[in-house]
């Protein structure tokens, strides 16, 4: 292994995998992918620090999942390349979030107590710690793998408590130093504008953001009442933006009411982000809407919010299923109203948050599902009523909900004297001469990138996406920043950057067997009384110990979560959390596949009790537990860490069987015999070894049996058929003595299953990949059974070791060593013949039709620039299947073309 | 062919790597074969299309033969599943225009199954010899050019 | 094409293998009249020294450019004649090879409908020849350099031996380190040596 | 229906983005036949009703082929009827036309009509009443009537003596005068020389005899094992009234019968004779 790592002809490719082999013998162009390490080889110097602080522990593989190893990690002490590596896979909730927060990595913090590391963080993300943690709709629970097992995570309300518990003691921040010389404005201090200005500032560049209301926060500060989202707590995360060096200009809209121009800010500013948010209520269009008493959900929560006095009657109606509609009426309940929501579908599609609106029906709040408004009617000019007209679903519409269609004559009347309109909000463009509108009144961005059609303008936000929520926003805001900076520094917009992330559904994640069920923890509410009188925030957060034990159920589904204190450990600066996989490309003129053989996984045969007990082990992990570097120190002991009295072993598991494979392994009987050895030579436990017959067939293995049977083992001719777990963890083996021929039990405190060795898993895709064929077993098909067994069909590709069949050491070996010599007398001839008995293409008759292509067991027929099929004479062996694919007799093997058949044909026959 | 009654002549198709390995090997064993069969030998079972079966029967033929490799044991991997697909459904179309679907038999014949290939070869002479010549009109002078 | 088709046939005897139940001299006699066939013979073994050189003979002497050998299972001596030709200057694809033993003279008992079979065979593979065309094999360089895929002792091994040979490997490993099965065993059978 | 085409059509041809729509008209004769549109002005003239059987998919493999080298494809609107989508199914999937290049005007289809107002066999065996692939729909699709294709006709002769039915198709086969309209019509018959008509006649020569004309349709009907569609354009074009689409429906129901449930035109998987794999369950079928 040693000399493998360090042999000046060899280049090593570890955590990689070949993707496409293309090309013919002697000349492959072969394409590998190798997976990120995280860890960059030529810096790690393997001294372990980083292990230390990692939160997330999981089944060591090399150690059979009998001990535990962090998500960085080196698979063992030996490994060679002695590096480490860490082990990161997509997880569903980073991946679903809009922002990309690293998720797992701040939960994996409050589980260790780590508050304050949390909050930094998520600061690296965002700057909307304790806002997010509030108002955000958390998509990333929807997808969570813990919905599994129960319930997915209080992701969202995690977040706020590392705010809340960390916030306050945080060190303030200091201003970031600037790297480069250009300004860029922001118009809109909402989620978007202030999260493109944050990341830009801590980039070093100069920001100004616009804002034409008194107070910064866009949406944050005058959309959402106060009992979700505390003025203070929003206050001071835009404090923290302030402080960083971000300079806010409120008061100040843009084009219009004397403030500057698009025009001005282009010229005066190196690039220009327009947030501005979509603000103007969509009308009803219904009669009677310009009656006093109708009010519109945006303005009616910006003047609360902006603590100007607004005035509501006593019965109100609240029109609209979004949050706004649910703020506005949970704070005209507030106010001291009786409150009605009017929504036009059912409470299924409402796009309002469910828990708010629960919430809302909690404190009181009406609903009339199903219904829309017709006219408002009025008395004297005071409004007196509001007419609905019932609906039912029809067909679903391009948003894939259920159309809502009115159901004839079914008027009905609301009492009320006050309406509140929230069906929907638009951006107020009219202003922003110069910018692209689309035909839903919202801005042209290009959605990736944030681009609009203008020069240096990026836009993003509700202004682009018409309303959408905080952390959309949020996500907006860093793509523009990060588009920004590209755009600044003369980069491509889009190189190198992943704008789709996986989807959750398409994330495997394996949930662990026998994981115990822990309930959703929830937050404390508000008094009811307290609630429906004041704006006092409603949910009161997680305490300590409730948040330490949500973040205890979180599944680690991306196992390393990112929290970064490896980074700060490595002093060689060798971890790199950014990189990317990489692809290599190789020009080779021989492939030797030596992909080896999976282990029998003895949970397929349920009588031998695998996993019942940890006392039933297969033949690799009592292999573990016998080395001095493994979990026991080279102790054979049992789960209970006790020296067994008696010790049975089970030979041709899953091997010889035909429910599960029917090949003999080869390999169990030695090494059952070598385990026999061991246990009686380190416990003197006595040892019952169940077989069929001993296969000892190497140099030397018969008298090692021999041995083995003056250790004083004790031999039961006959396959062992079942382990049963006894109630005092006892292990009962049973088995059909074929020499007394009666049945046999023996009652042990430790079995070893002579586990056998299978094709792996992926066999079939390995198969395709270098053209292979298989054997019934499963294995890789050689040449031929006697006289060719390195070669494969696929010329110049050899097959070395278990991937062709079960073998030991010493036949491993030396199947490899003739492997490497059939490359090397390729190699060493330096050229190789093909034959010319190939396909050839008349294109006169070709219809580019593509049959030929897919007929070709060898891929060596593709479809050309001019759609014209092309054989790779190399590749094509002159089967001649393409022929009779081919309705156009365009294509001819050579020396079994159809003349010359036909001739035959004719011929014999006359 | 000598006799007074009627031998069938029969046009074998065998891929080079296991049906007309199996012939060769019924020669080595000295098995008696018909002599109506009268190999075609193509390098796999799928070079057979429907035109050279058809060629086959419109040019004197009474029956046609196809031998491949066992599924699973094609020398190029997949060539005998396409002769799998086109040989059963032409003999479905023969069948439905009006000609004996006996005329025509796909089989596996592997390089060791001498036997078998004995076997088939006689079965599917005594089938068209019991379902006589076969009789289209001017099939004998197929205008080939 | 125009050149002139000259084709010679050669029926062999093999022994007695063929010459017991093929006529062999009325196969020759049927040859020699069908289309294009300049000369056909018979011999006691075609693929003998002597055999093979009366073909060259026959392609020098009497400008034959196809040949036709009626002997044995072309997946016995195939290669043979094409060498045959091949050392007299004609392209090895102009020849056909029908299988009078294996197929015919092994398998059929009644001497007439032996020789009726193997005239049936060597008319079908003059006619095919008579289609035949030169073909040219190509060769290619060999890339030398190799790649082993898999790195438990199996591609340890084969890496080492053909590094050690002097030539580039890439070793490609899916896991983080190579080893594979083997770093995980302890001890190995019979000799209970250490495995790393 | 014909509102929404031609709307569609002009303002395809006004946006440049086609530069031709093919779709039917109403010749001088009073007869439907095909119309190709250049003109955003004679959009009026194209119609749609229960007359416009033509497949014109067929129209499109010639169009859609670079005639010179690096030519550039213009791209085509084409009316297509469901049945007509699977033709074009089959040629995307064998690469005679580039979905890029061809807009696909898909029409509901309510079934196609006699001369006498009774509906087409073909469609009263028909269960598609939206085209497959379109990009833009026109019509309101009628209500979905689950009919199942049973091959009666079919089954008729296979119900028949083997010695009868040799006698029908010799019959039936023999009237072939060779004039090779039937390949013409068919959408997925597009060789650019055909086998039957090869220089060399190294299948079949130009005799005007039985062996050769069995040759000819039996080998074209082979030819379409799981891509023919059973638009009939065939046997509506022959002028002798031979029952082609007879032998193509056996094909059509053995490929179906003996591989999967293959459908020709309902996948993006080309025909099953050259992409499916099989196992040894295909035994039971060889001899």
């Amino acid at each position: 292994m040693m000399d493998a790592g360090r042999h000046p002809n060899i280049e090593l490719l570890s955590y990689s995998a070949v993707v496409d082999v293309q090309g013919y013998v002697g000349n492959f162009q072969v394409r590998v992918k190798k997976k990120p390490r995280y860890i960059d080889l030529t810096k790690c110097t393997g001294c372990g620090e980083c292990v230390k602080e990692c939160p997330v522990e999981v089944d060591s593989e090399f150690e059979v999942g009998l001990t535990k190893r962090k998500a960085i990690y080196r698979p063992f002490a030996q490994a060679i390349p002695p590096a480490f590596v860490i082990d990161k896979r997509p997880s569903p909730c980073k991946s679903t979030c809009p922002a990309h927060i690293p998720v797992q990595g701040y939960i994996a913090l409050i589980g260790q107590g780590k508050y304050d590391k949390a909050l930094a963080l998520i600061r690296e993300t965002t700057a909307f710690v304790g806002t997010l943690g509030r108002v955000c709709h958390h998509p990333c629970e929807l997808e969570c793998k813990r919905k599994d097992v129960e319930a997915p995570l209080a992701i969202c309300a995690l977040k706020r408590f590392a705010y809340d518990v960390a916030a306050p003691t945080a060190p303030p921040p200091a201003p970031v130093e600037r790297v480069y010389g250009e300004k860029v404005a922001i118009v809109g201090t909402g989620p978007a504008g202030l999260s493109a200005a944050y990341d830009l500032v801590r980039m070093g560049y100069g920001v100004t953001v616009y804002e034409a209301l008194p107070v910064a926060g866009g949406m944050l500060a005058v959309g959402i009442p106060a009992y979700r989202l505390p003025k203070d707590v929003l206050q001071q995360e835009i404090d923290y933006i302030k402080a960083l060096g971000v300079e806010i200009k409120l008061n100040t809209p843009i084009g219009r009411d004397g403030g500057p121009t698009l025009e001005d800010l282009r010229r005066d500013y190196d690039a220009v982000f327009l947030a501005v948010g979509a603000h103007r209520s969509r009308q009803l269009n219904v009669p009677g809407e310009d009656l006093p008493g109708v009010l519109h959900s945006t303005d009616f929560l910006r003047a609360l919010n902006l603590g100007q006095e607004v005035k509501i009657g006593k019965r109100v109606a609240v029109i609209g299923g979004g949050n706004a509609a649910i703020d506005a009426a949970r704070s005209a309940l507030r106010l001291g109203s009786q409150v009605t929501i009017v929504y036009r579908r059912s409470r299924a599609e409402m796009p309002a948050i469910p828990a708010e609106v629960d919430a809302a029906e909690e404190e009181g709040i009406a609903f009339h599902f199903l219904a829309t408004p017709v006219r408002i009617l009025g008395e004297n000019g005071r409004m007196t009523a509001m007419e609905c007209i019932r609906m039912e679903l029809g067909a679903p519409d391009e948003s894939g909900r259920r159309r809502p269609v009115p159901v004839p004559s079914s008027e009905f009347t609301l009492e009320v004297d006050t309406v509140i309109v929230s069906i929907g909000q638009q951006p107020d463009l009219a202003p922003l001469a110069g910018v692209e509108a689309t035909g839903w009144g919202t801005l042209t961005a290009d959605p990736d990138t944030m681009a609009t059609p203008v020069e240096g303008v990026f836009a993003g936000g509700d202004a682009v996406t018409g309303p959408a929520s905080a952390v959309w926003a949020v996500a907006a805001g860093k793509r523009a920043a990060e588009s920004i900076h590209r755009y600044l520094r003369g980069l491509d917009l889009r190189q190198g950057r992943v704008f789709e992330w996986p989807k959750a559904a398409d994330i495997q994640v394996e949930i662990p067997a026998g994981i115990e069920k822990a309930a959703r923890r929830e937050m404390a509410a508000l008094p009811m009384a307290e609630r429906k009188s004041t704006f006092k925030e409603v949910e009161l957060g997680f305490t300590e110990e409730e948040a330490r034990a949500e973040a205890a159920r979180c599944l680690s589904c991306a196992v390393c979560s990112e929290c970064q204190e490896c980074v700060k450990l490595c002093e060689a600066k060798a971890i790199d959390h950014n990189m990317r996989e990489e692809f290599v490309d190789l020009e080779v003129g021989t492939i030797i596949v030596a992909t080896g053989f999976a282990d029998f996984d003895p949970t397929r045969l349920p009588q031998y009790s695998y996993g019942r007990s940890p006392n039933i082990l297969t033949g690799m992990e009592f292999e573990r537990l016998t080395s001095a570097g493994g979990p026991t120190g080279g102790e054979i002991l049992t789960a209970e860490g006790k020296v067994p009295e008696r010790v049975a072993i089970i030979h041709c598991v899953g091997s010889r069987d035909v429910n599960a494979n029917r090949h003999c392994s080869r390999v169990c009987c030695m090494y059952a015999l070598k385990h026999a050895h061991l246990v009686r030579e380190m416990t003197g436990a006595e040892v019952y070894e169940f077989y069929m017959d001993m296969r000892t067939f190497g140099k030397g293995y018969e008298e090692f049996y021999e041995r083995v049977q003056e250790d004083g083992v004790i031999f039961v001719r006959g396959r062992g058929t079942e382990v049963r777990v006894r109630e005092d963890g006892k292990l009962v083996v049973r088995a059909e003595d074929t020499n007394l021929g009666r049945p046999v039990s023996a009652t042990v405190d430790m079995v070893i299953l002579g586990t056998g060795m299978e094709a792996r898993p992926d066999a079939d895709q390995v198969a395709r990949l270098f053209g292979l064929g298989r054997t019934a077993d499963g294995f890789f098909a050689e040449a031929h059974p006697k006289l060719r067994p390195v070669e494969t069909n696929t010329e110049g590709v050899f097959l070395a070791g278990t991937c062709q069949g079960p073998r030991d050491v010493p036949d491993t070996v030396a199947h490899a060593s003739a492997a490497a010599a059939q490359a090397l007398a390729l190699m060493s001839k330096g050229v190789v013949t093909i034959s010319p008995t190939v396909s050839h293409v008349l294109t006169r008759f070709c219809t580019g039709c593509g049959k030929c292509v897919l007929a070709c067991p060898y891929n060596a027929i593709s479809l050309n620039g001019d759609g014209k099929a092309e054989v790779n004479a190399a590749l094509c062996k002159g089967c001649g299947t393409c022929a009779a694919a081919c309705p156009s007799d365009a294509i001819v093997p050579l020396h079994f073309t159809d003349d010359q058949l036909v001739a035959q044909i004719v011929g014999v026959l006359q | 062919m000598s006799g007074d009654g009627f031998e069938p002549r029969i046009v074998a198709f065998l891929c080079n790597w296991c049906s007309y390995a199996g012939a060769d090997t019924a020669g080595v064993s000295r098995l008696e074969l018909p002599p109506n069969i009268l190999p075609v030998r193509v390098m796999c079972s799928g070079r057979v299309s429907a035109e050279m079966v058809l060629k086959a029967l419109l040019s004197g033929a009474d029956g046609v033969l196809v031998l491949g490799c066992h599924i699973g044991d094609c020398h190029y991997g997949s060539g005998n599943h396409r002769t799998v697909k086109r040989i059963p459904l032409l003999r479905r179309l023969m069948t439905y225009m009006g000609i004996e679907p006996d005329r025509l038999r796909l089989d596996w014949v592997s390089g060791a199954e001498a036997g078998h290939f004995a076997k088939i070869t006689t079965e599917f002479v005594e089938a068209v010899r019991a379902l006589g010549p076969l009789s289209l009109p001017l099939r004998e002078d197929l205008d080939t050019g | 094409m125009s050149e002139e088709i000259r084709i010679g046939v050669y029926i062999c005897q093999c022994g007695i293998n063929i010459a017991a139940t093929v006529d062999v001299a009325e196969v020759v006699q049927f040859a020699s009249r069908l289309p294009n066939v300049v000369v056909a013979r018979d011999y006691k073994y075609t693929c003998s020294e002597p055999g093979q050189e009366q073909i060259k003979h026959d392609i020098r002497e009497l400008d034959v450019n196809r040949v036709v050998v009626a002997s044995c299972t072309p997946r016995m001596h195939e290669v043979t004649f094409q060498r045959v030709l091949d050392a007299a200057g004609i392209n090895p694809y102009y020849f056909s090879m029908a299988n009078i033993r294996e197929h015919v003279s092994w398998v059929t008992r009644d001497k007439s409908q032996a020789t009726e079979k193997a005239k049936h065979l060597v008319k079908s593979a003059v006619d095919r020849v008579r289609w035949q065309e030169p073909l040219f094999p190509r060769t290619e360089k060999v890339i030398d350099k190799a790649l082993v895929v898999g790195g438990g002792i199996a591609g340890i091994q084969a890496a080492l031996t053909i590094a050690d040979a002097g030539y580039k490997v890439y070793l490609v490993e899916k896991e983080p380190s190579i080893g594979g099965h083997m770093a995980q065993l302890n001890k190995t059978f019979p000799t209970l040596d250490c495995s790393t | 229906m014909i509102e929404d085409i031609r709307a569609l059509a002009r303002e395809l041809l006004e946006k440049g983005a086609v530069k031709c729509v093919i779709g039917y008209e109403v010749g001088p004769t009073g007869r439907v036949r095909p119309a190709f549109v250049y003109e955003p002005g004679e959009v009026e003239r194209l119609i749609f009703d229960g007359r416009c059987d033509q497949n014109l998919v067929t129209y499109l493999t010639r169009r859609n082929k670079p005639r010179k080298k690096g030519e550039e494809v213009p791209t085509t609107a084409v009316v297509v009827k469901p049945c007509d989508a699977r033709s074009l199914r089959v040629l995307l999937n064998e690469h005679q036309v580039q979905r890029d290049k061809v807009y696909i005007i898909g029409v509901a289809c309510h079934g196609m009509q006699n001369a006498d107002g009774t509906p087409e066999l073909r469609c009263t065996r028909c269960d598609q009443r939206v085209p497959l692939l379109y990009d833009a729909l026109c019509g309101e699709p009628p209500e979905v009537l689950a009919v199942r294709d049973a091959y009666e006709d079919v089954q008729q002769i296979e119900a028949l003596p083997l010695e009868e039915r040799l006698a029908y198709w010799l019959g039936e086969l023999d009237r072939c005068i060779r004039c090779y309209a039937c390949r013409q019509a068919c959408p997925t018959c597009f060789c650019s020389v055909c086998e039957a008509e090869r220089d060399d006649s190294l299948w079949v020569g130009i005799a005007d005899r039985i062996p050769e004309k069995a040759f000819f349709h039996i080998i074209r009907a082979f030819h379409q094992a799981g891509r023919c569609t059973e638009c009939n354009a065939c046997e509506a074009v022959c002028p002798m009234g031979i029952p082609l689409s007879l032998i193509n429906r056996k094909i059509a129901k053995d490929v179906a019968q003996m591989m999967g449930g293959y459908r020709a035109g309902e996948s993006e998987e080309p025909t099953p004779l050259v992409t499916m794999l099989t196992g040894e369950e295909a035994i039971d079928e060889i001899h």
